[in-house]
């Protein structure tokens, strides 16, 4: 079981690709909330503040707790319709 | 309630008819049907634009485009309704959403047509890249409020 | 911007196609279309209603359907509008009116469309007559209110 | 030159048929308003209180001046759409 984070558009543009956590890299940087999860894939790059946040595909806020089998969802405002 | 999510162009007119032909169980119910058509534009914030990328996020797409519609039909009794949204390669002048509700008065399918259109444009993950006229392209940043 | 008055029935999405196949020097300017559609139930104030008779006031009518929609054109920049409505004698499930717009951006849209029908409501001159099941036939009193 | 007068819908069904009024009569019983014309053409028939009134198919109100030449509707609320 790992997490599966994805970047959509403008966000993908500036991360780059798809990036998987797997077991032991959750354990060993204590990785629980999707901040966490921002810090360990985005290597270094500031998130812009009207990122948009999905966990399982459901909008949630950087506070929001993250367990393994999750899919995590970083992207700009949308600019859809 | 039909969620439709496609690449390929399509006729809102086309798709419409089509669509209430098959709600033969509902003649003589509605005495409304609003519709809205979104098409793409040849400019954009003051540029030529030859060319639009939809970008989406698959399922989250689909499925929060479904809650949209089951929201606004409980609110509004909702009799039917029906989106419509292109992905991939759009060219002006091309159908990029429709949304259509049917009711049994007037007001709730105003209400109806343009909530959906409102939460669509600010809750459904779809991205647009514009290729402009001079050969760059950017993703357009934010949406306008359409209130 | 074309207003017709029609006692033959029509299909308000072949209607739509026709129309904007004749808009080329529209072409990537509208990026909104709002379209109302008011269809005849067959029921009302609680009884079935099998056939509805639509009597206008010929030249009143068409004259202030354009001047409402002369209106919603300053006010809301249309680039095209649309009204067809039916008289004469009139079948449940038949649509009655149509009222469609293009604008640049959607709010417009749906604004201008639901002023157009709420005015073309209240100050178009027709008048409905309804046949009800039971052979009686009664003049529709009053509309009701669209907001 | 005489003044047309029209009713529609139920205020046909309660007046009668479309009524004209010549140059002789006009001057004979002093019909200069929208008033005047209804108590002369309705022979009897109260107004009801939210009839409408077109003169030249423009809205007006009882008050409203009547010329020769004019076209005078009265009719019910409308209830098209």
């Amino acid at each position: 079981m790992s997490i599966e984070v994805k970047f959509f558009a403008s966000m993908r543009d500036l991360i780059g690709d798809d990036c998987e956590i797997g077991s032991e890299t959750l354990k060993e940087h204590t990785i629980s909330t999707v901040d966490d999860i921002w810090d360990h894939c985005a290597r270094g790059k500031t998130r812009p503040e009207n990122v948009l946040i999905a966990v399982n595909m459901n909008y949630v806020d950087g506070k929001a707790l993250v367990k393994e089998g999750d899919e995590v969802a970083f992207f700009p405002p949308v600019t859809g319709g | 309630m039909t969620i439709i999510i496609d690449s390929k162009a399509f006729d809102p007119w086309k798709v419409l008819d089509d669509y209430q032909q098959n709600m033969p169980h509902l003649e003589g119910q509605y005495g409304a049907t609003a519709v809205f058509v979104g098409t793409m534009r040849d400019f954009n914030e003051g540029d030529n634009v030859s060319e639009m990328f939809l970008e989406h996020y698959p399922g989250m797409t689909e499925r929060h485009l479904e809650n949209i519609c089951k929201l606004a039909t409980g609110e509004y009794q909702l009799l039917e309704s029906l989106v419509v949204h292109r992905v991939g390669a759009i060219k002006p002048n091309e159908p990029i959403v429709l949304v259509a509700v049917w009711t049994a008065h007037r007001k709730q399918a105003f209400e109806a047509c343009r909530e959906i259109m409102e939460d669509l444009k600010s809750k459904a993950p779809f991205w647009k890249k514009e290729q402009l006229k001079d050969g760059q392209d950017r993703w357009v940043k934010k949406n306008t409020n359409g209130y």
